[in-house]
């Protein structure tokens, strides 16, 4: 075990996975010679040289799209699509493309590929670097979609998705990049599609992921006389049903925390599927809790107020706990 | 655009018939779909490429297997010339198991890793970057391969054009752009939709080599293409082609086709790059018209043979709805 | 009233707001000379010039953001992005820009405009023709996201979009494209936020739009023994919550019918929203019906399997009547 | 780029002044901003233009209020030079209920109607086409106004600024597009970026008229823009100026910019557009260099006022969140 900052982990993973497997690329603005915008790719050129780590022109659609072309052509890129919000400018790729080439092909080509964007929400960068996207993402048959809350997970997920044989996207919290965790020394890997337990529990599940999980770990930490299953979900798609489906068969509740907008967010998936498998165990009224309706506002004491804290989440907790199905 | 004589540009007469036979196989196949699809068989959108042959035959006899295309929706042509297996084509176009994707994707979608067909696209200049992508690794590998992207002059308005052509050449990728350049996008006449016709002015403004050919030509359009990939097997990186050129269908089949006139329709079909190349197959290199029309008849039993075989197979099973949503098996 | 053809329906609200407004202008690929290249702007041209009525290149996404830039000047832009899923070459001009005007200049801007796509679902056009993306639409704050079923809505919410102060995206189904309807001879319009109750019912409440809209009615219309209440939804943002949430107060039961895929599709929003808020009615499990995880298949045995049919909906109706709370 | 003397352009004293000022009260603002940033007291990123004033000033300058511009992340010079009060302006930065924005958006998003300002931009690129939108408007409303796309070298790599030449040109739309080439994409030079940093190159492919100045000298700028805008105004169309400028920041404050020499720094320094303006002033229009130090000292003064009314403002209301997301009351 090491202790590593949140970004040091990402780092690390790509220096791992590319020493490991020369097919392995990382290509994007401000990559290679600056090490990337925030430090994640420091030292790539270095290592691996110019021909596998390449700064590119600001020109999204076409670096995703070359390296969607270059994994048709065996290769396993990593691009880079700085800011989440960016990814508006490359979305046909994306979507279309990328997502849609085994099955258009019937199996005929794949794209082995990761897609990083940065969610810089909760760091003041005000309504068009804030945004969490990932329910567009889910939404895309053939797209994987990863955010690690902490370094272990964004190492080791980041590891998952550059051997996944399709196209991932790796979401990373911003206002994480410098929390401290320990990763193991040895090669470890996150599995894509299974979410982590963070905390057993008897009363509630509550359902969060990446900018918001640990600002729901905080919350739960303060809960003494309710027993909260805490579900960091890892994986956005495919999610791990299981997992929450039987805790909240145990629990009888649900509250999902996400820093998206609520309104079709994926807390909505999540509430849904719930509400329909655990009808008969529900013993109070699943319940998100996200962003207002709004894009997402820069002065920090309103972005405070636009996310979800530990406070609002232990008043949704409680409230969720005092709920009870009106006999029928 | 100058006229190109065969024999001064080492086009044998060997080679010469193979040009034909690819356009030939390209004519034919579209003229069965285009029936077809009047007929009520085929389904959805086709858009044929039809008086265009001499751009997909021409590019493709300057590439091997192991080089990349990406394509279009009007793709077929460029498909066939590439290697595209007409059997597994006409199946797709049919939506039956057999086809190239079990009829799931149809005609804007024929992909085939075993020849280099990276995909024809459904969106206008969606092809592109993919590509640039094959080239990219074509760079990375060294072993002197191609990417060629295909696209027409509506997609110059696209801005991922744009972006190709800028990475393209600035990391100096073993790319061929090729713009078939047939005046429409859709029914919006080029005049319509471009400031500036000359596609070769943009390349020429990313410093990149662009040649404008007659394409309706297909030695015109080889030498260029022999020009233009030697430079990129060469590592002296990528170039642009605007092969000039004529759809003589509508932009889709059942396009009732009110926004030209027919005068125009007539006038390109004696632009036949098929009719072209078949008097100078006999004035420059001596095959005999009855040699010709027996690759036609061939050809014809070809795809009618497609097409049998596409009508006799399974429609593809629903069942398998869900595959390959993700690769299955490792790679 | 008249009887007339879905595209004529919307080709006469162009037709009406243009002659109504002069501010109101119409661009798009097709859109002039040639009179759309489905037919639906026919004849703008010819009644309005070429200074509001134009032909653009293929730049879905400068064409949108000319409308954008058009719109925050005084004018009110009717842009045509032709299939839904082009918006992705436009994605940036649609949510970080048109969608956020009004919320970032805190109303010193706003962008009078309507952006119209054809979803071709049902079509047999393939899995980059055929998408239904609403979704991501409806996860913008500042987007209004609508689609008529029919002729007179197509019409009546085509015009509340144009008369809208802020960006208004309607979504047309090829599908329906020749299917007849009434439409009113005066100006009627469909007030965007407000659903259709097609057919009120005890049993279980339906919920529909779009494309899935008419097969959903076909299905109802079989039912003999249950009594469904159809509504078909019309602005898919934002949802006009308290007609439905009445509704199921009254029937204990919700499905959710649409063409997209189901995972993380609109329906989720309502299925949790109901789930939530009607916690105590429900005598049955929310329950959505939509497209399988994959991209949209071309063939036309397959397109089928991939949509719900019809007999889908019967059977999805039958077991959800018959499914009943299990005693707590 | 030949040297512009200011003389010979018609610039009178009180312009050359004002001129001046417009920079002056550009770099004060920045200055001061950046050092709130460092202090702590501005959050979020900021995107200082320190360097380049000359631009923002020289073609804005040769606007009305009624002319619209859109600009980027790098925004605040174009906006003062536009008309952008400096108070709501620093509000923003300041995230206050005073805010330009209420506060909510900050510095990449500053926009006024009442001077054309249709908006900062923080995506790379956007802001483009909105310039081109207000463009249609003008030539539908006949009133001769202009409408100006700011951008920077990094932004001509993004496809919809070609969409928007392509565009532009072809209806002969009144914008002017300004490129302000300070060879940097944030950390990554234009040597890696762009395939031909001669941006002029690009808009001449479209038939567009354009023209490279020294950014770092605001009569060359006002030149151009005049010339530009007079082209604009009189129907003939768009027209691009490429501004060879200067960024003598990090990309945002807080950048170490490790990745340039300090040498770098200093010789661009050396090319300070307001040294030279404040020369040019001396030397052709005879203003004594006091004169100028009171300007200065004035800005300095309504800066720091500025700053005072936004840290006397209320922080905005979480209440009022959500206004605003659909436009309120009838426009
Ligand atoms: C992004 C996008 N926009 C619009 C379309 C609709 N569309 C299909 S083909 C076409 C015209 C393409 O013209 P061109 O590139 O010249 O190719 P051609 O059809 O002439 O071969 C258009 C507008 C599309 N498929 N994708
Ligand atoms: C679509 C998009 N991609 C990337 C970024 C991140 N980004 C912000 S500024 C910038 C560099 C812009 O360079 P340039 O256009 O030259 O402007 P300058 O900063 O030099 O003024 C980048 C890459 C962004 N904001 N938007
Ligand atoms: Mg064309
Ligand atoms: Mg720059």
């Amino acid at each position: 075990m090491t202790t590593v900052k949140y970004w040091q982990a990402i780092n690390r993973a790509l220096h791992e996975e590319m020493a490991r497997d020369d097919r392995v690329l990382v290509i994007g603005e401000d990559v290679a010679d600056p090490g990337g915008p925030f430090g994640a790719t420091k030292g790539l050129l270095e290592a691996f040289g110019p021909d596998r780590v390449r700064d590119t022109p600001i020109s999204e659609a076409a670096i995703v799209g070359a390296a969607l072309g270059a994994a048709m052509a065996g290769y396993r890129p990593v691009v880079e699509v700085m800011f989440l919000d960016f990814v508006t400018v490359a979305m046909d790729q994306v979507v279309n493309q990328a997502a849609k080439v085994s099955y258009m092909s019937a199996g005929n080509f794949a794209a082995p590929m990761v897609i990083r964007s940065i969610c810089a929400s909760g760091r003041r960068t005000g309504p068009q670097h804030s945004q969490n996207l990932e329910a567009w993402l889910a939404h895309v048959p053939g797209l994987k979609v990863v955010w690690g809350s902490t370094p272990a997970d964004a190492r080791g997920l980041l590891k998952a998705a550059i051997r996944d044989d399709g196209p991932v996207y790796v979401i990373e919290s911003l206002v994480e990049w410098s929390t401290r965790g320990e990763v193991a020394d040895e090669d470890e890997i996150v599995p894509i599609g299974v979410a982590a337990v963070r905390r057993e529990g008897t009363d509630l599940t509550l359902v969060t992921w990446g900018g918001a999980a640990p600002r729901a770990a905080r919350a739960v930490a303060q809960l003494e006389d309710v027993s909260v299953e805490l579900i960091d979900l890892r994986t956005i798609s495919p999610w791990d049903r299981e997992t929450v489906l039987a805790s909240v068969r145990r629990t009888g509740r649900l509250l999902v925390v996400h820093d998206a907008v609520v309104d079709f967010g994926v807390g909505a998936e999540i509430a849904a599927t719930v509400a329909t498998e655990c009808f008969d165990e529900l013993v109070a009224p699943v319940r998100r809790l996200g962003a207002p309706y709004a894009p997402a506002p820069f002065a920090p004491h309103l972005e405070a107020a636009y996310l979800p804290q530990p406070e609002d989440i232990v008043s949704a907790v409680l409230e969720t706990i005092r709920t009870v199905r009106k006999a029928s | 655009m100058t006229a190109v004589r065969s024999q001064d540009v080492g086009v044998d007469r060997e080679l010469a018939i193979d040009l034909y036979r690819t356009m030939r196989r390209i004519r034919q196949f579209e003229t069965t779909a285009g029936e077809l699809f009047a007929a009520g068989e085929l389904p959805g959108f086709i858009h044929l490429s039809i008086g265009q042959e001499a751009v997909a035959a021409g590019v493709c006899a300057a590439l091997d297997d192991a080089d990349y295309i990406t394509t279009t929706h009007r793709g077929h042509g460029h498909c066939i010339a590439k290697g595209g297996r007409l059997r597994e084509m006409m199946a797709e176009l049919y939506g039956r198991e057999g086809g190239y994707a079990l009829g799931r994707s149809g005609s804007m979608h024929i992909a085939d890793n075993t020849v280099g067909i990276l995909g024809a696209n459904a969106i206008v200049g969606g092809g592109i970057p993919m590509a640039v992508g094959g080239g990219y690794a074509a760079q990375l590998a060294g072993r002197g391969q191609v990417s060629v992207a295909f696209f027409g002059d509506g997609a110059v308005a696209e801005g991922v054009l744009h972006e190709c052509l800028n990475l393209a050449e600035l990391w100096q990728l073993p790319v061929v752009f090729v713009c078939e350049h047939n005046g429409y996008a859709e029914m919006t006449p080029v005049s319509k939709h471009l400031a500036n016709a000359e596609v070769t002015d943009l390349a020429a403004a990313y410093g990149m080599p662009a040649e404008k050919v007659d394409g309706n030509d297909v030695a015109a359009v080889l030498t260029a293409a022999r020009a233009a990939t030697a430079r990129a097997r060469s590592g002296a990186g990528p170039t642009l082609i605007e092969a000039r050129t004529t759809r003589w269908r509508g932009h889709f089949e059942g396009d009732p086709q009110k926004y030209r006139a027919r005068e125009e329709i007539t006038a390109m079909t004696e632009r036949d790059p098929l009719t072209h190349w078949r008097d100078v197959l006999h004035a420059a290199h001596g095959v005999p018209p009855a040699e010709l029309d027996q690759v036609d008849a061939d050809i014809a039993d070809l795809v009618g043979a497609a097409v049998e075989a596409a009508r006799a197979m399974p429609l593809s099973d629903p069942g398998g709805l869900s595959r390959h949503v993700y690769p299955e098996g490792a790679r």
